[in-house]
């Protein structure tokens, strides 16, 4: 028989004016089970915990009933009490009979308010007979960060976490770090330049003793859950030993062939064995395997004389490294829609039709004109340049619907650079409305607009074509109600920011969410916008959306705060409150697998002693678990069950009714 | 031991005399008991006939819980949560509506008039919503008397 | 292979040249025109208020005829092309609409005919290196413009022909039979269509456009696939030429005349005679005739 | 110029005629003037496509109808095949066009045909016109 003791509490007034406290005690004390009832003026306050404790003890409760205030208020406080006295704080339970009794209804006679609250007690005390005692999960926590993508978004993140003290591997794909931003000429609001801003950090990242570089190399598998994430990395063969190479850079002025530079967006070439660009991080080149003639045909090898400590490996394979994390960062950034969408602007027909990115290094120092405004086609500096906003953006039939924010910005930026490197060379925009809602954002397209020059035309274009020579730009300035043409010498496309190729499949290895274009999914848009519903796995940049320098920067810093204070403990505790499947009765089903919205379901397999399968079952993992329940509804054989909320507590309650 | 216990010893009537329904009510402990919660701390009134068992997300509830609920004597039963996108657990309530559909069917072939089951939303902040739906139901159901069907079941 | 084939009203009269030499060419490479034993005219135009539905018998009858005769149905002209292709997607995809256009023509069709037109079935049944096989007297130096209009292009998700912006099938027919297709902007502008028959002035405006645009990319001859393009670009030329003393006319002629020459048809068979501007004396000049 | 809006007007019986009779739903329309950009008889226009939309969304039909916008449109749906939002301009003008003919209130376009136009003129000139212009 259990030994139950409840202790009704009167609030004061608050519970009392309503609720004859007393008969709640007193009825209770009619019911099998229980041993020991009062009431009492504020159980809440020192002397009430007081009292409870000691009542515990001499009464040698197994478990008890607090009916008092809503649970969300002192359910924590009456478990550590009876914690405190020894019992499991499990066993602790509330009755609301405040909130949901005394406060809604009024009646002064204390008839309703009381046989509410022996009814809702009386409900209470069922459940309670059929409680579990449970344990507080306790998670260890692998002290160490997984940050995947290396751009600006994620190099604060280890950057910040580094500096915390706590190790951080930063996986890139490409043979450096930098990512986008490593292309930009100026950065707006400021006109900072972006070489000069980024590669300190960049420079940093590879310095810090807590950071380990994994570049030229991709995430492969992802196991297990917060605390405790086992990560395989793929480090792709880079022909180079990158631990004795020097970065003379011997190899790269030897090499006899060229490629196209994917970091110069077609604009230049580059030897076969190379770095992306002068800054790069690490300064170790990579062989670039497809169109190398020694990794082909076996003819050439001119970089492996060359090379003084003689790192180059014709014979490199990928390795596969596993390494332990107890969090990771997702900061795998944006890439810009293939222009050949947009047939009507000429991209691909027209060699001076350009995207923004490609704008960016030809107005960049570093980039392949030396930072003079130079078009493609045959180098002449162009006297006239049209931009075209939205290119793909708000464009639900042939790109994406949403907004890319930071076009509006960088086309003025643009404009401006284009002013002050070209004298007298006129800039035309074609925009929808302009987007600049940043703090001094307004402010630098009116600059743009006032004092570069920059003539904007609300509208689109249609139509952009070559004749004698000059690009016939036709769009429409809906402002004066008339269709303009403008004769160019460039046009500037700033075209939509979207979702890495792969960021899918990146997104199922981690099980987290992306929207319809691929962009991953926050927890919450306001207030958890850097977690992912996957505890334990964060968000930084642009992966999550188009967002400019400042906002990706703050992210990476968000996100590190966010592993740090993940970190300030040896191991977290978890509410016990699990799923459990029974062993005998799951008949596999995966009902449940497919139903839980956080897959804490595993499908687990029961093996003999020759470790042949016997049968299939789920299995909940409850570092990941978070209670929700919706499997237990799910399970069409009643085979898994909520912890703290069983089908045999409900019942209870039920007929208790 | 089952029954609202009144001052007069019956179950389902008042002093009065008058039909009293009993109502139970399965929320979720994000929203809708939050809401409720707050209607308490307004210090808002509404009718006396509910009894609140809470879970984890109205996606936890096994429609089978309803059917006990009559079984054990409520005229009518509440079900309430988050509203759809707000869901603590991301997307339990979506799990929870989408076995309703196939559940309806199920309840009116169990002889169970539907007008008995209301399915609501109630948000942490919406307490006027919480009071304005507990006297709305308890007065339709107050409406259409007891429910008989499963008396003597037990 | 046989195909069926709707050969529409105006290919029917005015421009037999067209329907002869496709027919002659379809020969060559080894594929058969069959006429619908049944057809009537398409309408040439396809109602864009969707309430118009009166307006989609007629194209409908000429589908649920031609289904009766096989899965596939090509045409020539631009127009045909168009219609029937988007009634068809209405008669598959609108299950209200298919069964009061159905009511209206008394038929049950059901959208499941192919239309393919004379272009694609050259590049994807017969595939144009084939087509470049079996040609007999290449076209060489001749630079064409290849005019697309917007019939064969537009609406997007009704195309089927080709990328509605940046269209080559014209141009690789064009390079298998030999001859140097010239690239210009306005190979997809309006003609001016229809409003031949309300405001010649816009025709000889929109159709000059065309024309000079392909003029000053070096054309010297232009081909098309529609009747009405045909002739109003043809039209179009004395007042232009009139207009702007450099412009100089050229033959507008249409796409299967150059293939039966390339494909070694003679040249008196393929309706050159019916052309405003005579394309002899340029295809002499190329050795061509 | 000054317009005086009105509920009535915009959300009134003859813009959802409109609508009903061209399928398209004006308020999709968000006036980036891709389609006054693109028309090929822009120029011409007294209203120009991405007009034509904004004065229906405002509830001006007398203005759009005393413009030969819909007259002279040449149906090559430019600028439905270019328009970001899918809105058919050549749709509305068409249906209007429809309505005005249904009603005997457009203008006769096509009384007196050219002789040498009826004789040289492809058919479907004619039938393509005469749907276009008659109904
Ligand atoms: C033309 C243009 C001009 C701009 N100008 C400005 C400006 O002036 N000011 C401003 O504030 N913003 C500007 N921006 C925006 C700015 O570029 C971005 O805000 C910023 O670069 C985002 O950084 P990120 O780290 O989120 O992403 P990225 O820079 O894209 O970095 C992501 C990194 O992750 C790596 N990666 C991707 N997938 C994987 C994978 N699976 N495994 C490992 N690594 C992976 C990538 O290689 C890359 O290095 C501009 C954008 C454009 C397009
Ligand atoms: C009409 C309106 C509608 C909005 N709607 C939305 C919306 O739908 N969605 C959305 O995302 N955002 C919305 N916002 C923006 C949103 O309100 C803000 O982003 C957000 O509230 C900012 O929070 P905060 O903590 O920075 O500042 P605040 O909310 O202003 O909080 C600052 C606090 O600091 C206290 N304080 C100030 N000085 C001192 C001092 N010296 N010492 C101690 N305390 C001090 C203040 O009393 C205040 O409590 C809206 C804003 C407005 C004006
Ligand atoms: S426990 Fe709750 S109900 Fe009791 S005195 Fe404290 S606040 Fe009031
Ligand atoms: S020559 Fe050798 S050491 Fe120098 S950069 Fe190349 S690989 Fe490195
Ligand atoms: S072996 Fe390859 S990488 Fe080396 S120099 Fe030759 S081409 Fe360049
Ligand atoms: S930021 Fe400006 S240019 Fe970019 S999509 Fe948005 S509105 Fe268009
Ligand atoms: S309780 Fe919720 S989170 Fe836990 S296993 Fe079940 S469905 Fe998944
Ligand atoms: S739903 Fe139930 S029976 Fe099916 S796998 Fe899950 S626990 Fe097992
Ligand atoms: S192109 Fe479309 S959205 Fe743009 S103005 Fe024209 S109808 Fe409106
Ligand atoms: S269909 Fe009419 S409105 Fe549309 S682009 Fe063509 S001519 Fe202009």
């Amino acid at each position: 028989m259990p030994r139950i003791g409840v202790f009704v509490c009167q609030c004061g007034n608050n519970i009392a004016a309503t609720v004859d406290t007393k008969k709640v005690a007193e009825e209770m004390l009619k019911l099998p089970g229980v041993v020991y009832t009062c009431d009492y003026k504020f159980m809440c306050s020192s002397p009430g915990q007081e009292m409870l404790k000691q009542t515990i003890k001499d009464n040698k409760l197994d478990s008890i009933i607090v009916a008092a205030c809503s649970p969300h208020m002192h359910e924590k406080t009456f478990r550590k009490a009876g914690e405190a006295a020894g019992l499991n704080p499990y066993r602790v339970e509330i009755t609301n009979i405040r909130e949901q009794c005394s406060w809604v209804h009024h009646d002064k006679t204390r008839a309703v308010g009381t046989v509410k609250s022996t009814d809702l007690t009386r409900m209470t005390l069922e459940r309670l007979k059929r409680n579990q005692p449970l344990n507080k999960i306790k998670i260890p926590i692998k002290k160490r960060a997984l940050v995947i993508g290396g751009g600006i978004a994620g190099i604060q993140a280890a950057l910040d976490i580094a500096e915390g003290g706590i190790e951080v591997v930063l996986v890139e794909r490409e043979p450096s770090i930098g990512g986008n931003m490593a292309r930009l000429s100026e950065t707006f609001p400021t006109m900072d330049c972006s070489q000069c801003i980024l590669t300190p950090k960049m420079v940093e990242a590879e310095l810090n003793e807590n950071i380990k570089l994994y570049t030229y190399s991709e995430v492969e598998k992802v196991d297990g859950y917060i605390g405790n994430f086992t990560v395989q990395i793929r480090k792709k063969a880079r022909y180079v030993d990158e631990d004795r190479c020097t970065g003379c850079g011997e190899c790269i002025e030897k090499c006899p062939f060229n490629a196209e530079s994917k970091f110069e967006l077609g604009l230049a070439k580059r030897k076969i064995i190379y770095t992306p660009f002068p800054q790069s991080v690490p300064n170790i080149p990579v062989i670039d395997a497809p169109n190398c003639p020694k990794i082909q045909k076996d003819k050439c090898g001119a970089c492996a004389v060359v090379c003084g400590p003689k790192c180059i490996d014709f014979k490199q394979e990928d390795k596969i490294v596993t390494e332990e994390f107890g969090a990771i960062i997702v900061a795998t950034g944006y890439d810009l829609m293939p222009n050949e969408r947009f047939g009507e602007y000429g991209y691909g027909r027209i060699k001076d039709v350009i995207n923004g990115m490609q704008f960016e290094r030809l107005a960049s120092s570093s980039g392949p004109t030396g930072g003079e405004i130079r078009r493609p086609s045959d180098g002449k500096v162009p006297q006239s340049i049209v931009f075209i906003q939205c290119v793909g953006s708000r464009d639900e039939q042939k790109g994406v619907s949403y907004c890319s924010k930071v076009c509006c910005m960088y086309t003025a930026k643009h404009t401006m650079l284009y002013n002050h490197k070209v004298h007298g060379g006129k800039s035309y925009v074609f925009y929808m409305d302009i987007r600049c809602a940043g703090k001094r954002y307004e402010e630098f397209v009116r600059r743009a607009i006032e004092h570069d020059g920059a003539m904007y035309l609300r509208g689109r274009v249609s139509r952009v074509y070559e004749k004698d020579g000059r690009i016939i730009v036709q769009g429409a300035d809906t402002l004066s109600n008339s269709q303009v043409e403008i004769e160019a010498d460039m046009v500037v496309m700033a075209t939509a920011l979207v979702s890495r190729p792969g960021a899918d499949s990146l997104a199922q290895k981690l099980g987290i969410g992306y929207d319809k274009y691929k962009f991953y999914n926050e927890y919450h848009p306001k207030l958890r916008p850097v977690e992912t519903v996957t505890a334990g796995i964060f968000l930084a940049g642009t992966c999550m959306g188009p967002m400019d320098i400042p906002d990706s920067v703050a992210q990476g810093s968000a996100t590190a705060s966010k592993v740090l204070a993940l970190f300030s403990a040896n191991e977290m505790t978890r509410e016990p409150i699990t799923a459990l499947v029974n062993k005998v009765t799951c008949n596999a089903c995966w009902d449940c697998v497919t139903a839980c919205p956080y897959s804490a379901i595993e499908r687990d397999a029961v093996k003999n002693r020759q470790g042949e399968v016997v049968r299939l079952l789920a299995k909940v993992n409850e570092g990941v678990c978070q209670g929700c329940g919706v499997c237990v509804a799910a399970c069409r054989s009643k085979s898994i069950d909520l912890k703290g909320y069983t089908d045999e507590q409900v019942f209870a309650a039920l007929a208790a009714f | 031991m089952s029954g609202h216990t009144d001052t007069t010893g019956h179950s389902g009537t008042t002093q009065s005399g008058a039909f009293e329904p009993k109502i139970m009510a399965f929320v979720c402990n994000w929203c809708t008991y939050a809401g409720a919660d707050l209607a308490g701390t307004s210090r808002m009134e509404y009718r006396p006939n509910v009894r609140i068992i809470k879970l984890p997300c109205t996606g936890r509830i096994d429609p089978l819980f309803i059917i006990k609920a009559f079984e054990n004597g409520a005229d009518g039963v509440l079900v309430s949560g988050c509203h759809p996108g707000d869901c603590h657990y991301t997307t339990g309530n979506y799990h929870a509506r989408r076995r309703w559909i196939g559940f309806k069917k199920l309840l009116e072939f169990a002889g169970i008039d539907m007008r008995r089951l209301h399915f609501s939303w109630v948000s942490a902040s919406e307490a006027i919503k919480w009071v304005d739906l507990i006297n709305n139901v308890t007065d339709e159901i107050k409406n259409l008397g007891p429910f008989m069907e499963y008396k003597g079941l037990k | 292979m046989k195909i069926p084939y709707y050969p529409g009203c105006t290919l029917n009269t005015v421009s037999k040249g067209f329907d002869l030499s496709a027919r002659a060419s379809a020969r060559s490479v080894g594929f058969e025109m069959e006429e619908l034993a049944q057809w009537n005219c398409c309408g040439a135009t396809f109602p864009l208020s969707p309430d118009n539905l009166i307006a989609l018998s007629a194209p409908a009858k000429v589908l649920a005829n031609a289904r009766k005769g096989g899965e596939e149905l090509t045409t020539l002209c631009s127009v045909c092309y168009n219609v029937l292709k988007r009634t068809n997607a209405v008669m598959k995809g609108d299950k209200e609409k298919r069964s009061v256009i159905n009511g209206f023509i008394n038929e049950e069709y059901d959208g499941s005919l192919s239309i393919i037109h004379y272009l694609e079935i050259l590049r994807d049944k017969v595939g144009f290196d084939k087509v470049k096989a079996a040609v007999k007297k290449p076209l060489t130096g001749l630079k064409t413009g290849a005019y697309y209009g917007c019939m064969l292009l537009r609406p997007f998700e009704d195309r089927g022909i080709d990328d509605s912006e940046r269209p080559v099938i014209f141009e690789d027919m064009l390079k298998a039979v030999g001859a140097e297709p010239v690239e210009f902007p306005n190979k997809i502008e309006c003609c001016g269509a229809h409003l031949a028959m309300s405001n010649t002035g816009l025709v000889t405006k929109l159709s000059g456009n065309v024309m000079t645009s392909a003029a000053d990319n070096g054309a010297e001859i232009i081909v098309t696939s529609c009747p009405l393009c045909q002739y109003n670009l043809e039209q179009s030329q004395t007042a232009l030429a009139s207009a702007t003393g450099d412009y100089k006319p050229m033959p507008i002629i249409y796409f299967t005349q150059l293939l039966g020459l390339a494909l070694g048809q003679p040249v008196e068979t393929l309706g050159f005679e019916k052309n405003v501007w005579d394309a002899m004396p340029l295809l002499k000049k190329k050795g061509l005739a | 110029m000054k317009i005086r809006l009105s509920g009535a007007d915009i959300d009134g019986p003859r813009v959802k005629h409109i609508e009903r009779v061209t399928g398209e739903d004006l308020k999709h329309c968000y006036q980036c003037g891709k389609c006054s950009a693109g028309c090929p008889v822009s120029y011409l226009m007294e209203v120009p496509p991405s007009r034509v939309m904004r004065l229906l969304q405002l509830g001006r039909v007398d203005d759009v109808e005393a413009a030969n916008t819909m007259w002279v449109c040449v149906g090559c749906v430019q600028c439905y095949a270019r328009c970001p939002k899918g809105c058919s301009v050549a749709s509305v003008l068409e249906g209007m066009r429809q309505i005005q003919l249904r009603k005997g209130t457009g203008p006769t376009l096509i009384k007196d045909i050219p002789i040498p136009f009826l004789r040289k003129a492809p058919q479907q000139a004619l039938v393509c016109g005469f749907r276009k212009f008659v109904g």
